[in-house]
């Protein structure tokens, strides 16, 4: 359903441009090469302002190119084309409109400045100070045309938002306002179908199988400390497991490599035992620190596998080099392995040696399906939308290059709609 | 023998693999080296330099992963040294600078000691900053680098002349470790000065496959990890090395060795793994 | 005794007589030290001729137990062995310690302590720093206040004090993380997404072969998203498409494992490399030593 | 109160943040909360170390199997946290040590009046309400009324350029650079200097009695009279070492008699009063000690050689590699393009009340720099000159000089450029080390023939690390505990080197093994994914090896695609790309939904129990 849209979407846009094309003038001729005046004649009209929604610490310069300068397409260059006017040369004063001045830039126009026949250059400056700014136009060699200079100093002021990342808010409020509305639906009652995920089943399997081996179950949240996100999932599966594991009456060791790791995890456990109604079976001794040194972590860890060989291991964190090393150990000692991480570098290893991995998203989504409250599954059609967002963003871009190119090959107008509206898409909105 | 195969003890992978990797190490053994479409770009595009045509040498890598890209370093450094290049060094990571000192003793001032420092050789020594370094020299080098990594003045320096922006290069030669390095050497030298700067690069294994999104437009040659920098090594000896090449310039063959027979033995054991699973496959059927 | 037990005994007797000789012979895993203004710096054999550096009984010493740090962990290749075990419970000890020292004098002194309370540090540990307050120090008083509830958990009651810091800690990070990852990730990975099906540039014209990889690229990006649809099974449709994608994802790993395998031999050849060359003396690549006559250069081991 | 402050604490934490990811004000909160977050972690030390403590000293008391390994543990973390803490042996850090310098306690308020410099100034406003430069706010006072600017004590180059950068305006500056040298007029020439700081007058070097009495003119306070005496009395302390293997002929060059004196037949070194790093650094390398090497003509190669051979044998390689290491040393031509260099022309910069005078006269464009002045070129008989010394003449580096002042302009910059030409080229000691090294690596050299080449060279550096040795021990530790915690030597560093680094390396190194054995034994096409899983592996690691490229290289370049580094690419460039943006868009999905079920405190598992 939501795809039909979509294409009918990108087929108005297409026709739309498509038409707008024809109807554009012409492209951007190559300069009469050849002849270059020496030094060029100067730009014009120079002005600076503050930057808009920002931190107060940026100014923008526009000024019209020199009328020597034109464009002059890769093409030309090749065949031996000269610029008149190499790039523009910017200088700064924060002491006064006599300077001294200093050089800030050197900057050549691309194509689209050429089409507006003006440039805009940002510039980082200091909030609240005064500056002065001035511009010539460089010519082949060393030679520099006259300069030419803003009167009144340009002061910058910080305002209250980042204009910069409005689109970003808005991608953001979007993708949340999903979840929430997901999850708020899924309070009422709604009921969400969600596909299932191989290895979940294995969770309870697993310690099930640990219980009538009369062996622990092993849960490994990963090295990283808790301002990771993937240890904070980790921790929540954790949650899960403990309280599987309560029911059963098996035995949890949670070896961390970080104190608070140890700390979060104590807590969650309790809790864990308290809501299978067995707190007296908690053992706070099960849950403890041994080293934040990475491969410290893991000699200790493959030490004590091959001695007390847990019948299930569980690697539900952020994993890196030792994963490999943690789940051959737990093959050798034939232990059921369930392993989830959000470290693509790692997945191929894990992957190659554990029975079950959840896969990047996957292994977010674990604990709401876990969880087994409705509402957490409704976070999951939130992020599907999230998805949808994605696949739309990335036909419509694609649309609007392969049109640009096609364009550009059909009438030579590299500066035409379509580029402009992919250039918006990806250097505004996706910026 | 397929029983045996079947249930193997994997202690015998690891002996394998121990052999496989000490018996070349400890008879120094070396292997011939293919040359691949990278390694042999890289060499051109230093090889059709001219005499005396400015290169910017930029060591961004640490002793930590010397074993990987020094034998690259001297590579390069040896190249340029026969081909009579004018060598500028450059470094965005604080210790570079000893890379550099390392490449020029071991390489210069060894076996070209008639190259003059200032006139066909300067390191321009460290800068902080990483890509606002870049960004910064690829219109104005003078800008940052008033000095040398001796403290003398840039303009005291004979083979400076004309040389105001990596633009003024007529190639950019990148080893680096990770961040800053030829990513953002890619990102803010090559990328918007397509016509003006070429860059070619070595870089480690983790690296690598994180720059080939760049080959070939923006990066026309790239050495991967210590394969690559035996390959280039191999390049430069067929055509320099003379008859016997001193050990220094093997560094990469000679670590080569151990890489090249266990990846040997692990394709052997993949087949193997496979041939021992469809053995049992078919009796299964049976 | 087992007969096994027995048979590694002899072997390792052996391995340490060879050694011995060796050590007094050739002064195999000796290793040199320059001290100039009072600090150590490395040497070799080399600087050694002319005094600017010595043997340094330390180092060597150093090398040797290296070594046996090295083997004894890559016996548990073998089977677990008290070796190993002694070298796990020795790097468990040291690494902790190691992380809490820089933890100490790298956090806790300079983002903590002198932040409060400046003159402390600067008269003490940090000549460096000013005596006076940042603009909001003040600010830091609030990792100090949750730093003391969390410690409050070694109080016999009030445990559950300490879970405020904890929620403060995740709280952050879940603000921090959101907007980072939408920023850096999700949109980024889009961007660099948006690729034109028709590579066309004035020079080179049209390039086929570019125009089919980007197709390909777009393909697998979208495969791949759907497989991680949770909304639809994975039946008709979606089902062939999601099985493309686990194939994309598949040639993927395959792809990484591969790449990996050569650093983490390399690692293993580094390993080696020390046994043989800084301990065994066996090889000498890099030209450290002095090839004829170690002695002569070594009067600590009576040459 | 259990359960709800922390859920509110938690949703408010993170929104506030999420929120201040889009006010410019408030952008940098996310840093500020990750050092809040390092800070919290390191104290949590406490509760992971004390609960390791607690652990195995249980399991050691009880004597639980293998409880023998739980004391190694301990003893291990326990030293390893002592040597730390401690930072045991570590040397006190170079650059806060003030090497040279002898420090007398004072405080700020205490600087007599007569050492406030004032001038005309105004302290500019800035918008953003900047404070003023820490370094010198105690120091710094501005007086609006009588529209003054004072300095108390004599003002450092740092805390110039900081006041400098406090605001752009020519006026401000130029107000900066007079309070600086008007401040600096009774420093003795910088050797006297205040470190707020440290709290600290400090004099630089030897004090003699003038410059006391200098220093005690400027103020009759009984304070300032006291720490001025007491920097006096520490600077006249005398240090001495004993340098064994010094030749008795060695004599300390005269310019430097004073600095230090030498007692050649004890081999014994004093000095008066602390030692500067510029005397250290004249003391230890000086041309008058161990002489330049100049280069070898043929003759003298051919002689040292022959010398060398009466010692013993010389092979052909050693004797190629003997010619190759003289080749390096450098030449008339060389040092000839260094001076003319040095005389060029240079364009200074102005001084900021130079451009402010020039604002004033209602100059247009003022620029930064002078004009350079008139290069200098060398004439014929400095040519001549320079040619003799290359061949040896002028064993007295000072005549030379003069040599070249009498034959025409020789500007200080060319003086200069020729005494660092001096450091930066080898001695004859160094010389012929460099010499021994290269024939070693060909092959032997006796005894003899090492003595030869190796002695002089023997007796640079034990002459330079006497002076090392002097220049520390002159020295009064300032700040013991300022040192680096790791620095070389250490016990902590050694732990480190020798324990902790072999053994995680080493386990880092295990993967290697396990890689072998997870493709030997998951790498089986059991299916369609794992047949590709295993394909593209298999692809890539052939890549890597010669064979690969060898088994497809005869491919024609029509399907050159089907090359296997071509392969690679592609593989790494689409397949690969494609799936790791997936994996990357879905996390980045994961991630944000897991954090807003967490805001939301729709996911509150790690929050714990409602009881205690």
């Amino acid at each position: 359903m939501k795809r039909k849209e979509l294409l009918a979407a990108c087929m108005g846009l297409i026709a739309l441009g498509s038409a707008t094309a024809a109807l554009e003038a012409m492209a951007l001729q190559d300069a009469a090469t050849g002849q270059v005046a020496d030094p060029p004649r100067p730009a014009s009209s120079l002005t600076a302002e503050d930057h808009p929604l920002d931190g107060g610490n940026q100014i923008d310069l526009r000024w019209n190119l020199s009328p020597d300068d034109s464009y002059v397409s890769a093409k030309a260059r090749k065949e031996g084309a000269v610029k008149a006017v190499p790039h523009y040369v910017v200088q700064k004063s924060g002491k006064g409109a006599t300077g001294p001045f200093e050089d800030v830039s050197r900057i050549a126009p691309d194509i689209w400045d050429y089409q507006r026949g003006s440039m805009k250059l940002t510039i980082e400056v200091e909030r609240g100070e005064p500056y002065w700014f001035r511009v010539a136009a460089a010519g082949p060699g060393t030679s520099k045309s006259e300069f030419i200079q803003t009167t009144e100093a340009t002061v910058a002021q910080r305002e209250w938002f980042d204009g910069g990342r409005g689109w970003l808010a808005l991608i953001t409020v979007v993708l949340c306002g999903s979840v929430v509305t997901y999850i708020a639906a899924a309070r009422r009652g709604m009921d969400l179908k969600v596909r299932k995920i191989a290895g979940l089943e294995a969770v309870d399997e697993a310690v099930g199988r640990a219980t009538e081996m009369g062996r622990s179950v092993l849960f490994i949240p990963g090295i990283q400390d808790m301002n990771d996100i993937q240890t904070v999932a980790g921790i929540t599966i954790l949650a899960r497991v403990a309280r599987t594991a309560a029911e059963y009456d098996a035995k949890v060791e949670v070896p961390t490599s970080r104190s608070l790791v140890m700390t979060t995890a104590r807590e969650t456990v309790q809790a864990a035992f308290l809501a299978a109604g067995r707190p007296d079976a908690y053992n706070e001794d099960n849950i403890y620190y041994v080293t934040d040194e990475q491969f410290g972590y893991v000699a200790y860890l493959s030490g004590m596998m091959v001695r007390e060989k847990p019948a299930a291991c569980f690697y539900m964190g952020s994993f890196f080099a030792e994963s490999l090393i943690l789940a051959e150990t737990g093959n050798s000692i034939g232990a059921i392995q369930v392993a989830g991480t959000a470290q693509p570098a790692q997945l191929p290893f894990f992957v190659a040696a554990c029975d079950y991995t959840l896969i990047g998203e996957e292994f977010f989504a674990a604990s709401a399906y876990l969880s087994g409250e409705p509402e957490q599954l409704g976070s999951l059609k939130g992020q599907d939308v999230g998805k949808l967002i994605v696949a739309a963003g990335l036909l419509i871009g694609c649309c609007f290059a392969t049109l640009a190119s096609i364009v550009f090959m059909t009438s030579g107008n590299e500066a035409n709609v379509f580029a402009a509206w992919a250039r918006f898409l990806t250097d505004t909105i996706l910026q | 023998m397929y029983e045996f195969f079947k249930t193997l003890d994997r202690r015998w992978i690891f002996l394998l693999m121990a052999l496989a990797v000490a018996t070349p190490i400890l008879l120094e053994l070396q292997f011939p080296e293919e040359a691949t479409g990278l390694a042999q770009a890289v060499f051109d595009e230093i090889d059709k330099l001219e005499e005396g045509d400015p290169v910017l040498l930029a060591f961004d890598f640490d002793p930590a992963s010397e074993g990987e890209l020094g034998p690259m370093a001297t590579a390069f450094t040896r190249h340029c040294c026969e081909k009579k290049l004018k060598m500028y060094f450059m470094a965005l990571w604080p210790v570079g600078p000893q890379m550099v000192d390392d490449a020029i003793n071991k390489v210069i001032r060894a076996d070209f000691p008639t190259l003059i420092y200032g006139q066909d050789y300067v390191n321009l020594g460290f800068k902080s900053g990483n890509e606002g370094v870049i960004k910064v020299i690829v219109t104005d080098l003078r800008g940052l680098y008033t000095t040398d990594d001796r403290g003398t003045n840039i303009n005291e320096i004979p083979m400076m002349k004309g040389i105001n922006s990596v633009q003024d290069f007529k190639l950019v030669i990148n080893v680096s470790a990770g961040y800053a390095g030829t990513k953002e050497w890619v990102q803010y030298a090559a990328t918007p000065y397509p016509e003006k700067i070429r860059l070619v690069a070595g870089c480690t294994g983790v690296q690598a496959p994180l720059l080939y999104p760049y080959i070939p437009e923006q990066l026309p040659g790239l050495l991967g990890a210590i394969k690559g920098a035996a390959e280039y090594e191999k390049l430069v000896i067929e055509k320099y090395g003379g008859t016997d090449p001193d050990p220094k310039y093997l560094e990469g063959i000679r670590r080569m060795g151990p890489q090249l027979i266990a990846h040997l033995l692990m394709i052997a054991l993949i087949i193997a793994g496979n041939i021992i699973f469809f053995i049992e496959k078919s009796r299964e059927r049976r | 005794m087992k007969r096994e037990t027995k048979i590694w005994i002899v072997v390792l007797a052996l391995a340490g007589v060879w050694l011995i000789y060796r050590a007094v012979t050739v002064g195999m895993g000796s290793d040199y030290v320059s001290i100039t203004d009072g600090r150590a710096a490395p040497a070799s054999a080399w600087d050694a001729l002319t005094g600017q550096g010595q043997w340094s009984l330390s180092r060597t010493i150093g090398v040797w137990v290296a070594a046996f740090f090295t083997l004894s962990i890559f016996s548990f290749l073998y089977k677990d062995n008290p070796f190993y075990k002694l070298a796990e419970s020795v790097v468990v000890g040291v690494s902790a310690a190691y992380w809490m020292v820089v933890g100490f004098w790298t956090v806790l002194v300079p983002n903590l302590i002198a932040k409060l309370y400046p003159p402390a540090i600067q008269t003490w540990a940090m000549p460096g720093l000013s005596r006076e307050h940042e603009e909001f120090w003040f600010t830091y008083l609030i990792p100090l206040v949750l730093a003391i509830m969390l410690l409050w958990r070694l109080s016999p009651r009030g445990a559950w004090i300490a879970r405020w810091p904890l929620a403060f800690i995740i709280g952050t990070t879940a603000g921090i993380r959101l907007v980072g990852f939408i920023h850096a990730d999700f949109l980024s990975q889009i961007r660099n997404s948006v690729l034109s099906l028709v590579e066309y540039d004035q020079i080179d014209g049209f390039d086929f072969w570019k125009s089919f990889n980007n197709a390909l690229l777009i393909i697998g990006v979208l495969c791949c998203l759907v497989y991680f649809f949770f909304s639809f099974e994975h039946k008709g449709l979606v089902g062939k498409t999601a099985r493309l994608g686990i194939g994309f994802l598949m040639i993927t790993f395959g792809a990484a494992f591969g790449y990996t395998v050569m650093g983490r031999i390399a690692l293993l050849a580094i390993r080696l490399e020390f046994l043989f060359n800084d301990w065994l003396w066996l090889i000498d690549p890099t030209g450290k030593r002095i090839a004829e006559n170690v002695s002569a250069i070594m009067p600590a081991l009576g040459g | 109160m259990k359960r709800t402050v922390p859920l509110l604490i938690t949703a408010i934490g993170g929104f506030v943040l999420i929120v201040a990811y889009f006010i410019p004000a408030t952008e940098s909160w996310g840093e500020v909360a990750a050092i809040w977050f390092d800070v919290l972690a390191s104290v949590a030390f406490i509760l992971g170390g004390g609960n390791l403590l607690r652990v195995h000293l249980q399991k050691a008391s009880d004597r639980k199997p293998g409880w023998g390994y739980s004391v190694i543990t301990l003893l291990a973390f326990i030293l390893m946290l002592f040597v730390g803490l401690t930072k045991w042996g570590a040397p006190p850090a170079v650059n806060q040590e003030f090497y040279g310098e002898t420090f007398a306690e004072l405080a700020p308020a205490s600087l007599p009046d007569g050492l406030v410099a004032t001038v005309e100034g105004r302290l500019p406003q800035r918008q953003d309400h900047r404070w003023l430069p820490a370094s010198v706010r105690v120091q710094f006072s501005h007086d609006p009324l009588a529209g003054t600017i004072s300095f108390r004590g004599w003002m450092r180059p740092n805390q110039r350029n900081d006041l400098l950068s406090y605001k752009e305006t020519l006026e401000w500056r130029c107000a900066v650079e007079r309070l600086y040298t008007k401040s600096r007029e009774s420093s003795l020439g910088g050797r006297a200097s205040y470190y707020a700081d440290h709290r600290s007058l400090s004099f630089r070097g030897r004090m003699s009695a003038e410059d006391r009495d200098a220093l005690l003119k400027i103020s009759g306070d009984s304070q300032w009279t006291a720490t001025v005496n007491s920097i006096y009395e520490r600077s006249q302390r005398v240090t001495s070492v004993d340098i064994p293997g010094l030749p008795p002929t060695l004599r300390l060059p005269d310019d430097l008699a004073g600095a230090a004196n030498l007692d050649s037949q004890r081999g014994r070194l004093e000095i008066t009063g602390p030692m500067t790093a510029a005397q250290r650094e004249a003391l230890g390398r000086n041309w008058q000690m161990f002489p330049l090497a100049r280069p070898l003509d043929s003759a003298h190669r051919a002689a040292l050689l022959d010398e060398l051979r009466g010692l013993g044998p010389i092979t052909a390689e050693q004797e190629t590699a003997f010619h190759k290491t003289l080749d390096g040393s450098w030449t008339a031509s060389l040092l000839r393009t260094t001076l003319e260099e040095a005389g060029k022309g240079q364009e200074q910069d102005k001084t900021n009340c130079e451009m402010f005078a020039e604002l004033q006269a209602g100059i247009t464009d003022i620029k930064l720099k002078k004009p350079p002045g008139p290069d200098v070129p060398l004439t014929e008989a400095h040519v001549g000159i320079i040619n003799r010394f290359t061949e040896g003449e002028f064993e007295d580096l000072v005549a030379f000089v003069a040599a070249m002042k009498g034959a025409g302009d020789f500007t200080s910059r060319q003086e200069d450029a020729f005494w660092t030409f001096v450091e930066k080229n080898p001695t004859v000691g160094e010389r012929d080390r460099e010499i021994a090294v290269r024939l070693l690596r060909e092959g032997p050299l006796n005894a003899a023939q090492r003595d030869r080449l190796l002695s002089e060279m023997r007796a640079q550096v034990a002459w330079r690390k006497g002076v090392g040795e002097l220049f520390v021990a002159a020295h009064d530790v300032k700040y013991p505990w300022s040192g680096e915690y790791r620095a070389q030597g250490t016990p902590f560093w050694w732990l480190y080197e020798y324990a902790f680094k072999p053994l995680t390396a080493t386990m880092f190194a295990m993967l290697a093994f396990y890689v072998a054995s997870a493709a030997f034994r998951a790498f089986r096409a059991k299916n369609l994914e794992a047949t590709l899983l295993l394909g593209t592996a298999f692809i890539i690691l052939l890549g890597r090896t010669f064979a690969g490229v060898w088994l497809t290289a005869w491919l024609p370049d029509a399907v050159s695609g089907l090359r296997i580094e071509k392969l690679t690419v592609l593989i790494m460039q689409v397949f690969n790309t494609a799936g790791s943006r997936a994996i990357m868009i879905g996390i980045a999905l994961g991630i944000a939904s897991t954090s807003l079920k967490v805001l939301l405190g729709v996911d509150r598992s790690y929050l714990g129990s409602a009881e205690e």
